[in-house]
């Protein structure tokens, strides 16, 4: 049993430093936000697979919580960074509508009215 | 002039590398820093501070010394950053940041995860701050925590709402406290005849025995820790995030 | 060179703290921007607590938190449990690094505002004038 | 309570620090009290253990937390860490004295944050001094940087390009520093200096490749922290744009530390044979430190700004103590030992003369001199006899310990060293004849033509006290140089050498 | 009352984490709890709650509702992993932003419902205005799955939601 | 042995959902469909693969595993708050900075947007 709980570390950590493609090339700041997530999210399991194996898990556990935690904090202050800075500054006027340039946009049967906004 | 940097460099890391050859191999047990004095910590630690947590005995009791330094250089960064970006701005040479709005009825879902999440986190925090003596916690990893509920709160909510329920002078107040709480326990052990820090001393007031008077002096200055550390980051927090000026987050 | 990978692998972790180390410094001399110079010093301190704390493991050692056995009394046997000297240290390490960072964020800031810009060939060209 | 002094030299400034934040309400007059009060505190500290180590004519240890030393802290006091901490209690003191209108004048808003940074920057230098554990050094050193980092980027104009630049060589040297003490605790297991001077004995170990790089890292990194010529281009610029009660706090205190640190690990950690019998490259420093004083001394000459003009000699000064602590001979030491005394004293006189000088005319180029003599005359003889120590003339403390840094440069057979301090005192000579044409004979005319006296304007008495006294140290120490070289210096010097 | 409801549920966190039963922890931890709940007391519970009784039936409701959440999420991930696994992945994905009001009228639902819909097949919330959702969904069957089979009114989940916040029948 | 199979059943679906995950992230065209993959596949192979860990410890049944378990599943129930939060607020930082899509429709619209939006993303 322990063979296979080092055999699913691994692979997670293989399929960890794959996910790190999307890190490395982006495109976009954002595609690089969310790889650190993903990455992020499983290392609170790897921790608490190393735990396991050691048999010390209750230590882990602490340590997994609170490293989801940090990274839930992380994930949402790079992703509001990111998106303070896209905001227009004060003087120009708030865009009401969404972006233009974002997916086209349908209109769900059930609204009424509402003028569309697609792009 | 890079390409020089780059070969210096390159030829001192070699050097360095190759001289790595008389240190001892990775997780050796008989290597000098792992058979001079750890043996005596592990061994001793338990009996003097009644501590199972050695990392935590030897942090704040037989180093205290040093952590409460470290506690002050926390203070000392959210001070400096503090002194350095709260300064009226210099008429000629800065230039004001550029304002954001907050967005209005945006933020219902994160909104949401805070209320839940919070909560839950200041308690963890608490839980990891008191039971350093146990697990791998105590005041450092508890305050980090504590404090990264208050910029949670300030990421989903905004920057004004988290300083009115935690106000700056508050928070800076928190800062010194914490490492004065530290300072202060350690003075008290002067005070009582004994060395500076000597928490052994403690067991007189307490009146418990001195090794758990140690372990009482542990907890202590670790809360001192853990409320400098949380008051740092939210002040380190909001002068960073809003560039001194107070006026708005992420 | 036969016996250069034995010695590699038994003694990796200075190796690898090492070329990490030398990473960060080239980053910190050699970068015209000064984020990246600041970047190239946490990675320069990063490699030095790696350097820490791969001294503090010890084979066979668990994390050195006493385990209690049945009785509740403590085990002491020192060679189960790792170095606990090296973490101490390095969490004070940690704090000071963060602290040094955080200050020098603060100052890049105000570079920003003051100058215009963090390339330091046009910072020192703004100071010029 | 008199064996809890060496704990108190310490805490005194700390508690004073973390003090001085909650009682801002209180205003700047409380903090200004409260900082002078703690200092002078703290100087009496330091006074009671000085002569607890006399009275035992042995170093002083303090436990702290009651734990034995190679487990524990401890703080290890001796005649040289004794002298130091007089030192630096002292010029801080003075400095504190000083800064009553400067710093309220340089921080309208934050005087008790800055106050409370000042009373860090004291008590990381105080611990750095009196510690006897080297980790415990690392943390102090980033402590007083930490602080220096954030007084100096208080500092006028452009100062944030200058402070960004020595944080980024400041962590380097402090890291170079922690590596080097990683290498150490690796071979060795120990991190208190006593022990490590005990394991590092053995014969195993002297030869061993990876203490020698230890050793190299850690003098690096010291000397990065104290700007020894290749490594000293951080400092003029972060110097000369800080306010004024930072310039003189942080220039005379910083580098004199660093060197104590030097010598300090140079003896007490490693030994004399180790330093000049076993590490090859000990030859090299002395002409490092030719090259120091040189090019410190030359490039002090170019400068216009007189704040400017005092850190590059600052640079040649600690060219000068380097030299003269790696002579490997007795008088060198000695010499570079006393130096240490007597440069801090000078250049703290200095740096206050030009701080008054500055906060009275607001201006710091060379220009600024225009008719001192008539308008700041106390200030203006404070400066030329801290000149005149800087130069080296007899009976100010700078002769004598130019005298022991030459003759312990004959004893060496070391010439070029010799030739260099000679030459480093005529540039200086050079610079003082040429500023003191500027304050006597310089061209005060007005506007419209007609020489008018200028009128007096002195600066202020708390700024004169502390400016007088410093001089009259410089000549108190002068007058006393055997006395102090036989009961403190002397007994400094590690026998073997 | 939504003060000392947050009490209980920290003392309860507390003690699980915790697992020590002795006085001295426990009195910490009733410490720490009295400290959260008082730091907290705008959050846990705030807005939504108006008795116990409605508290305990809300959660009663929500774990109901948690069941069929379940059994969403676990379809939504085999949709997602059929998706990405299959080699006609990019002629399967038809993205589209659907846009529509909601009925709920709580913040606290409205991130109920947000959250779940980003749990559930093809869908994700991209930006909640008021009361207008905007969703991401992968193509144009996760936007009819959304909608339900009542055109008109809301769909299947959201008045799951509504019925575990504001009563009514589901 | 049961027990052992099921937390084997449990991990390696676990696993299968984080491979999943990662072809998505790595394969789909552009972020926003990438942030489904990311954003459901994360959440349940956590929750499988915790559930497996959970059941393991739970072979040799005591007050002290219990516990154990209990804290882990406070975990899971951590990702389920979490998760689709963080997924939130990534995807709408996307859409709010015009982050470029992908789509299907129109032979002009096919594609990503031209260079000189994603040189602006770059700037940030």
């Amino acid at each position: 049993m322990e063979q296979f709980l080092i055999a699913i570390g691994v692979a997670i950590l293989l399929l960890m430093l794959t996910s790190l493609y999307r890190v490395v090339r982006g495109p976009t700041v954002i595609d690089r936000i969310l790889g650190v997530n993903v990455i992020g999210t499983k290392t609170a399991v790897l921790i608490i697979i190393i735990g396991t194996l050691s048999a010390r898990v209750e230590m882990f556990i602490d340590i997994a919580l609170a490293y989801a935690l940090l990274n839930f904090i992380t994930t949402i202050a790079a992703a509001r960074f990111y998106q303070r800075q896209s905001q227009p500054v004060l003087p120009e006027v708030e865009e009401a509508e969404p972006a233009p340039s974002a997916p086209p946009t349908v209109e769900h049967p059930k609204t009424t009215g509402e003028g569309s906004h697609a792009a | 002039m890079k390409r020089l940097t780059l070969i210096i460099l390159a030829a001192c890391a070699l050097i360095m590398l190759l001289a790595a050859s008389d240190l001892p191999d990775w997780a050796d047990p008989a290597s000098p820093a792992s058979s001079h004095l750890s043996p005596g910590f592990v061994e001793q630690a338990y009996e003097a501070t009644h501590t199972p947590n050695v990392v935590t005995a030897v942090l704040a009791d037989y180093r205290g010394y040093d952590t409460m330094f470290e506690t002050v250089v926390v203070f000392l960064a959210a001070l400096i950053i503090m002194i350095i970006l709260r300064r009226t701005p210099h008429r000629r040479f800065c230039k004001i940041l550029p304002h954001r709005p907050q967005r209005q009825g945006r933020d219902t879902v994160l909104k949401g995860a805070a209320q839940l999440i919070i909560p839950v986190m200041q308690v963890f925090a608490l839980y990891v701050l008191g039971h350093g003596h146990y697990s791998p916690g105590g005041g450092f990893q508890g305050g980090v925590i504590f404090g990264a509920s208050f910029i949670l709160l300030a990421l989903c909510y905004n920057l004004e709402f988290t300083i009115n329920r935690f106000r700056e002078r508050i928070v800076l107040l928190c800062c010194a406290g914490g490492a004065l709480l530290y300072a202060g326990v350690g003075a008290l052990c002067l005070a009582m005849g004994w060395n500076f820090l000597g928490y052994a001393a403690l067991a007189g007031i307490l009146g418990v025995s001195e090794a758990m008077a140690r372990s009482h002096g542990i907890l202590l200055v670790e809360v001192g820790v853990g409320i400098t550390v949380m008051a740092v980051m939210v002040s380190i927090y909001y002068d960073l995030a809003s560039g001194g000026d107070m006026r708005e987050g992420l | 060179m036969d016996e250069l990978f034995p010695f590699i692998i038994a003694k990796y972790n200075y190796w690898a703290s090492l070329i990490l180390l030398f990473i960060g410094l080239y980053g910190m001399i050699a970068k015209n921007n000064l984020m990246k110079k600041i970047i190239g010093m946490v990675i320069f301190q990063t490699a030095i607590l790696l350097f820490y704390v791969s001294i503090g493991v010890k084979r066979g050692g668990t994390i050195p938190i006493l385990e209690f056995g049945a009785d509740h009394q403590p085990l002491l046997d020192a060679t189960a449990y790792a170095n606990p000297l090296p973490h101490v240290l390095m969490l004070t390490a940690i704090v000071v690094g963060v602290g040094t960072l955080g200050v020098a964020l603060t100052i890049l800031q105000k570079i920003q505002r003051v100058h215009g810009t963090i390339e330091e060939d046009e910072v020192l060209e703004d100071l010029r004038q | 309570m008199i064996e809890q002094a060496p704990a108190l030299i310490v805490i005194i400034p700390l508690l004073a620090a973390l003090l001085l934040i909650p009682a801002t309400p209180l205003g700047p007059r409380f903090a200004y009290g409260l900082l002078v009060t703690a200092l002078a505190a703290t100087l009496a500290a330091a006074l009671a253990t000085l002569n607890l180590v006399m009275v035992a004519n042995e170093a002083v240890h303090y436990r702290m937390g009651d734990w034995l030393p190679p487990h524990g802290i401890e703080l290890v006091i001796d005649h040289l860490s004794g002298v130091v901490l007089v030192l630096v209690s002292g010029c801080a003191l003075l400095t504190a004295i000083y800064s009553r209108q400067s710093a309220e004048q340089d921080n309208p808003d934050r005087l008790n944050q800055y106050y409370a940074l000042f009373a860090l920057l004291v008590t990381g230098l105080l611990g750095m001094t009196a510690t006897g554990d080297v980790f415990n050094l690392y943390v102090l050193l980033e402590i007083s940087a930490l602080s220096s980092y954030g007084l100096l980027a208080r500092g006028r104009g452009p100062a944030y390009y200058a402070t960004f630049k020595y944080l980024v060589v400041g962590t380097i040297g402090a890291c170079f520093y922690l590596l080097g003490v990683g290498y150490i605790y690796i071979m060795t297991g120990s991190l208190n200096m006593a022990d490590l001077a005990e394991i590092l004995s053995r014969p195993e170990l002297q030869e061993s490749m990876s203490v020698k790089i230890g050793f190299t890292l850690i003098i690096i990194g010291v000397w990065i922290k104290m700007a020894l010529f290749p490594l000293h281009a951080w400092m003029p610029n972060a110097y000369s744009k800080a306010g004024t009660t930072t310039a003189c706090l942080v220039a005379p205190l910083m580098t004199k530390v660093s060197i104590y640190i030097m010598i300090r690990l140079m003896f007490s950690v490693f030994s004399v044979d180790y330093v000049f019998g076993v590490i090859p490259w000990h030859h090299l420093v002395s002409w490092l430190a030719v090259a120091a004083i040189v090019v410190g001394s030359l490039t002090a000459l170019a400068q216009q700004d007189l704040r400017k003009m005092l850190a590059y000699i600052i640079v040649a000064e600690v060219g000068y103590m380097v030299g003269g602590a790696w002579l490997a001979n007795e008088a060198g030491l000695t010499g570079a030992i006393y130096h240490i005394l007597s440069d801090a004293l000078m250049t703290l006189c200095l740096f206050m003369a030009v701080g008054a000088i500055i906060y009275r005319t607001g201006k710091s180029s060379a220009a600024a001199m225009e008719g001192l003599f008539a308008k700041m005359p106390i200030t203006a003889a404070v400066f030329v006899l801290g000149w005149f120590s800087i130069i080296g003339i007899p009976p100010t403390c700078g002769f004598f310990s130019k005298w022991y840094l030459i003759s312990g440069g004959i004893e060496a057979g070391h010439w070029a060293y010799v030739a260099a301090l000679l030459f480093s005192s005529l540039i200086n000579a050079v610079i003082f004849f040429r500023l003191i044409e500027i304050a006597y004979f310089g061209n005060f005319a007005t506007h419209d033509g007609h020489h008018a006296a200028p009128a007096r304007n002195e600066a202020p008495f708390t700024m004169l006290l502390p400016m007088v006294v410093t001089a009259a140290l410089l000549i108190m120490v002068g007058l006393y140089t055997s006395e102090i070289i036989t009961a403190l210096v002397g007994k400094a010097i590690p026998p073997g050498l | 009352m939504a003060a000392v409801v947050t009490f209980c549920v920290m003392f309860a966190f507390w003690v699980v984490m915790s697992g020590k039963l002795d006085l001295f922890h426990l009195g910490m931890g009733v410490m720490a709890s009295a400290l959260v709940s008082w730091l907290s007391r705008d959050l846990l519970f705030s807005g939504h709650t108006k008795t116990l009784g409605g508290t305990l039936g809300e959660i009663g409701r929500f774990l109901r509702y948690a069941g069929w959440l379940f059994w969403q999420v676990v379809l939504a991930n085999v949709h997602i992993a059929g998706l990405s696994l299959s080699p006609r992945a990019m002629e399967r994905i038809d993205p589209r932003i659907i846009r529509f009001k909601t009925v709920l009228k709580t913040d606290f639902a409205r991130f109920v419902l947000a959250n779940s819909i980003t749990l559930t097949p093809g869908t994700v919330t991209v930006r909640i205005q008021d009361d207008t959702f905007y969703v991401h969904a992968i193509n144009p069957q996760a936007a009819g799955d959304l909608a339900g089979d009542a055109v008109g009114g809301p769909g299947e989940m959201e008045r799951w939601v509504a019925w575990i916040f504001e009563g009514g029948k589901r | 042995m049961l027990l052992d199979l099921v937390v084997v059943v449990l991990m390696v679906c676990g696993l299968l959902l984080f491979l999943a995950t990662t072809v998505g992230l790595l394969r789909f065209p552009d972020f926003y469909t990438r942030v489904h993959a990311a954003g459901k596949g994360d959440t349940l192979s956590t929750v499988l693969m915790l559930g497996g860990l959970i059941i393991y410890l739970l072979r040799d049944f005591n007050g002290e595993t219990a516990l154990t378990a209990v804290k882990l599943s406070l975990i899971v129930f951590f990702v389920f708050i979490a998760s689709p939060t963080a997924t939130h607020a990534i995807i709408d930082a996307g859409y709010e900075s015009k982050v470029p899509y992908w789509t299907r429709r129109k032979g002009a619209g096919a594609g990503y947007d031209g260079p000189e939006r994603r040189r602006q993303d770059r700037q940030i």
